[in-house]
């Protein structure tokens, strides 16, 4: 059926029902509360960042669907250890592939295991479950405080 | 078999509109998000068009034939919701774009006549349309708000609300059925309560007004609002009825054309109601269209589509608590046929992906109704609302689309 | 022949038009009374019926299928009229009721940053909806307005804004064309002038965005109001654009639903421009049925109709001018396809009423513009104006009728 | 032509060209100004009522189209030397023939002349027209200054 091979694969999921680094971090130095108003998700980011940049611990609190309990997950992980530059990089990367501006499947990327987000694009209400957890960490990043998608 | 005992039928309804034929995912569409909006009948939407190719002027201001034969076409319609409210005089029936609207109108012009320290009452089970506006009153004038506070079985609280009531009460502001619980609440003693405690009230029928029948003189409520897209009217009109006097003392609210008996660049006389509160050539095509969706409800029996959407609220209560982890949400002895519920496997979000991809359509989200949502302590609910034409067969097959869902997320 | 070129073939394009096969008391409908209101394409009828046949859900709450499908169609028709205003980024069309109701919002939105003191200014040209609503901050705030003046062809005086236009001035709000003069107004140079000031600057465009090209990047104005129903779209759906900037830092006007980002029920935080200004379920069908108005307007051409709307202006005034006794009101160099008089022989009332009779359908009144009466000196004027489905041997059946009336009235 | 016939009849082409009492009253008494908004016509009441309650002089001012001003000429005619309450009567009588409740060919009535109104109920946007002086009239007889037809 469409909506398993499209958009519910195995990955998403497992990452929904056991997502990682579900919790606070300690020592946070960063953080963000991001909402999506349509189906009242939130979603808050936690993160440690060292001098040079480096985003040493991030974890993710709240509530959510599937999709952006699974996505708030694998992008932890996926950012752990990186600078907040290549974090950045890799949200628009991110961004454009769910948006249909990017093709996973070419290179030049650095998405890695997150194509798994490509079916998204199929089911425009839910682009914005699969980018929540994203622009929240760019709001971490920029210390904004809060942020809402529209 | 008269027209009082023969058994509903449905099919027969489903004929007459004609996105119930409609297609989603390629699937047959089951439509069960009836509370956001509602399909429109064929004599509805053919009544629009005939206007637009046949009868189009613009109303009030034309003196010619056409502008007064569509003038009167307006007026009809005026009269037509008069008759459907049982509110007497038509002078007393406004048309706005919509229940949000009419409600606004309430807040913004009923409101200048509020200081300081006034006090209005909601209840914890309002759309944002019955809440925003008055925080923003609140903020703006020093108004004060309190807020009725709903049972676990989303029943008000009467002795909460007995409570509230005081001598600085000015206006009471309460849902006639809720969105999201279906909780239909007793507004005749509502009003009665209102009355005796000196304040005015204005009853939100955007739920009540499409599924059961509505009387204005009984209930002697000084307002009430409701959406036409709710009763099978097109999208872009609503209604405010006010009682005459209430209304007469206000100021108006959009100002422009033809809500004024004079202007001079120094002075302005504004009209008698309804006209001060239409500011602005009005949406004619639309008003009519309404009035063919009173005369539509009107023929199918109002009471019939009341008790059959019953039915289906029984059968739907029925069923869906057989569902496995599935939590009604919203349990009064008195409901609209709605049905909210949280489902333990998965996010309202993620039920109404997967129901889609059946061609179930529905909803999942706060239903603008973050406050409820607050009050039951979740994120968000799957709803089905149901109208007169809906089947049981469609109920079964959501209770099977929710088996889909538990095995996916199970 | 290419496109550029070829004549105008009014007789094609009426076809596209049902209501122009109409009768009126018996005769064929001759209708010039388009700045009123326009009759609607078949295009748009059709797809407003399709719209609500085969696709119709409500807007930007449902996550089905069928609404986010509706959704689209609703943000391509914001996109539509984007381009159509070359307005660029599309979070600066706000959907409203109509001009109306976009001439209020900045009233009562923008309206909320002024003080005592301030000063806004409009002119002796405008419509009841460019002048009650700033009537009402002036009473309410105490702001002052001040009106620029109108020379006797109808021009409006640009001497005389300069004089006004001080540091005290925070909103300038013209119009762009008279719906009764005719005059069209130089409005980038108002805009220029208004900036210099450090005032903002809104566009009444309700008489010309159906009639001549509009850049709004051009003209630099930083709100724009029109009404869909004259630029022959339906009923209910008017636009009002605004720079993002501006929007953004601006209140609240009418609250209720979708345009919230979260409520509690002690605080609510609102949505960004556009949404913050759409509350409540929009009227879809309409707004989606003046995307395909835009379309449709697109397919013939703005300039072509602009161009062949002029020909009859000129065609129409030297008609008229010969008509005993037939003073025509605004002679602006400039101006568009309105032709407002006052006859000698009989008042405006009496002159559509026989007109009528002839199947003319033409309005006579004050036009809701009675300061432009006050300042002529009548009383009411009766006005012809046109719309490019209309045709020189109407104008020349006009002349007769007029002849009539010298003879009833002589 | 149907205008000719029903409407604009001979009366009241004259009754607009020669208008009767158009002029002010000396030693008024009572007064009212009636507008009409739809079409911008205004027409001011001027009366002078004795002790009893007779009207001894009736006049109008104001502009207005042929059928507003051929109605207050004849209304003055036919009011003058009335009492205050015999003119209400027809006003009455008046209103209900322009809507349609009173048929001026059958009896029961006092409308005389004034019957020639009677082809403005073909003409709904017409009536208030034919209606507005004597709305104005009655508003000079209870004396509230100020009315407007709506
Ligand atoms: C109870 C209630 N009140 C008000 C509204 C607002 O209606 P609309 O969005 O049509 O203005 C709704 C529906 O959205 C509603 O359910
Ligand atoms: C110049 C002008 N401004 C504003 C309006 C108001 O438009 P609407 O009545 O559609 O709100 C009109 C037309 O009635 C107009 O001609």
């Amino acid at each position: 059926m469409s909506y398993q091979s499209d958009l519910y694969q195995q990955v998403i999921l497992d990452h929904n029902k056991n997502p990682k680094n579900f919790r606070e971090v300690e020592g946070e130095t960063h953080s963000c509360d991001g909402y999506n108003p349509l189906c009242g998700d939130k979603i808050k980011i936690h993160m440690r960042v060292d001098d040079r940049g480096l985003i040493e611990d991030v974890g993710f609190s709240g509530s959510g669907c599937a999709i952006s309990k699974a996505s708030a997950s694998m992008m932890t992980v996926n950012v752990k250890g990186k600078t907040l530059g290549e974090a950045r990089t890799l949200f628009e990367e991110f961004h454009k592939m769910v948006v249909g501006e990017l093709d996973a499947k070419g290179g030049g990327h650095h998405l890695g295991r997150l194509a798994i987000f490509e079916g998204v694009r199929e089911y425009p209400s839910r682009i914005k479950c699969a980018t929540l957890a994203w622009h929240t960490l760019v709001c971490a990043i920029d210390k904004t405080g809060e942020t809402t998608i529209e | 078999m008269d027209k009082k005992t023969a058994p509903f039928d449905v099919d027969k309804i489903r004929a007459d509109f004609p996105m119930l034929s409609a297609k989603v995912n390629g699937k047959p569409l089951v439509y069960l998000d009836n509370a956001a909006t509602t399909h429109k009948p064929l004599a509805v939407i053919e009544r629009v068009r005939r206007f637009e190719s046949e009868q189009y002027a613009t109303v009030r201001r034309g003196s010619y034939a056409l502008g007064e034969r569509a003038t009167e076409m307006f007026e009809e319609a005026r009269k037509k919701t008069a008759d459907f409210l049982n509110a007497g005089d038509p002078r007393q029936i406004i048309f706005t774009s919509g229940a949000t609207q009419s409600l606004n109108l309430v807040a913004h012009s009923f409101g200048k006549s509020l200081k300081a320290g006034d006090e209005i009452i909601i209840s914890n089970m309002e759309h944002h349309a019955n809440t925003v506006p008055w925080q923003i009153l609140r903020d703006e004038l020093g108004v004060v708000l309190r807020v009725i506070p709903v049972g676990d079985d989303g029943v008000l609280s009467m002795e909460g609300y007995a409570k509230l009531l005081g001598p600085k009460t000015r206006l009471v502001s309460v849902t006639a059925a809720s969105n999201v619980l279906g909780t239909v609440n007793p507004v005749k003693e509502i009003v009665r309560m209102a009355h005796s405690a000196g304040a005015k009230i204005l009853v939100d029928g955007a739920q009540s007004v499409p599924h059961v029948r509505t009387d204005v003189k009984d209930w002697d409520c000084d307002f009430l609002a409701f959406s036409g897209h709710k009763i099978y009217a097109p999208t872009g009109v609503g209604v405010l009825f006010g009682k005459y006097e209430i209304l007469d003392s206000m100021p108006p609210y959009v100002t422009g054309g033809d809500m004024i008996n004079t202007v001079t660049l120094e002075r302005t006389t504004f009209a008698k109601p309804p006209q001060r509160f239409e500011a602005g050539t009005p949406a004619a095509s639309q008003v009519i269209g309404f009035g063919a969706a009173i005369d539509y409800v009107n023929s199918v029996g109002m009471d019939k589509m009341a008790a059959y959407e019953q039915t289906l609220l029984d059968y739907g209560t029925r069923v869906l608590g057989g569902v496995k982890g599935l939590r009604i949400i919203g349990n009064a002895p008195h409901k609209a046929a709605i049905i909210s519920f949280w489902l333990e496997a998965a996010h309202p979000h993620d039920v109404v992906t997967i129901l889609d991809d059946l061609g179930i359509s529905m909803r999942g989200g706060h239903h603008c109704a973050q406050p409820v949502m607050q009050r039951f302590g979740v994120p968000a609910t799957t709803r089905a609302s149901f109208s007169f034409y809906n089947k049981t067969s469609e109920i079964d097959f959501l209770a099977e689309g929710l088996q889909k869902v538990i095995e996916v997320f199970g």
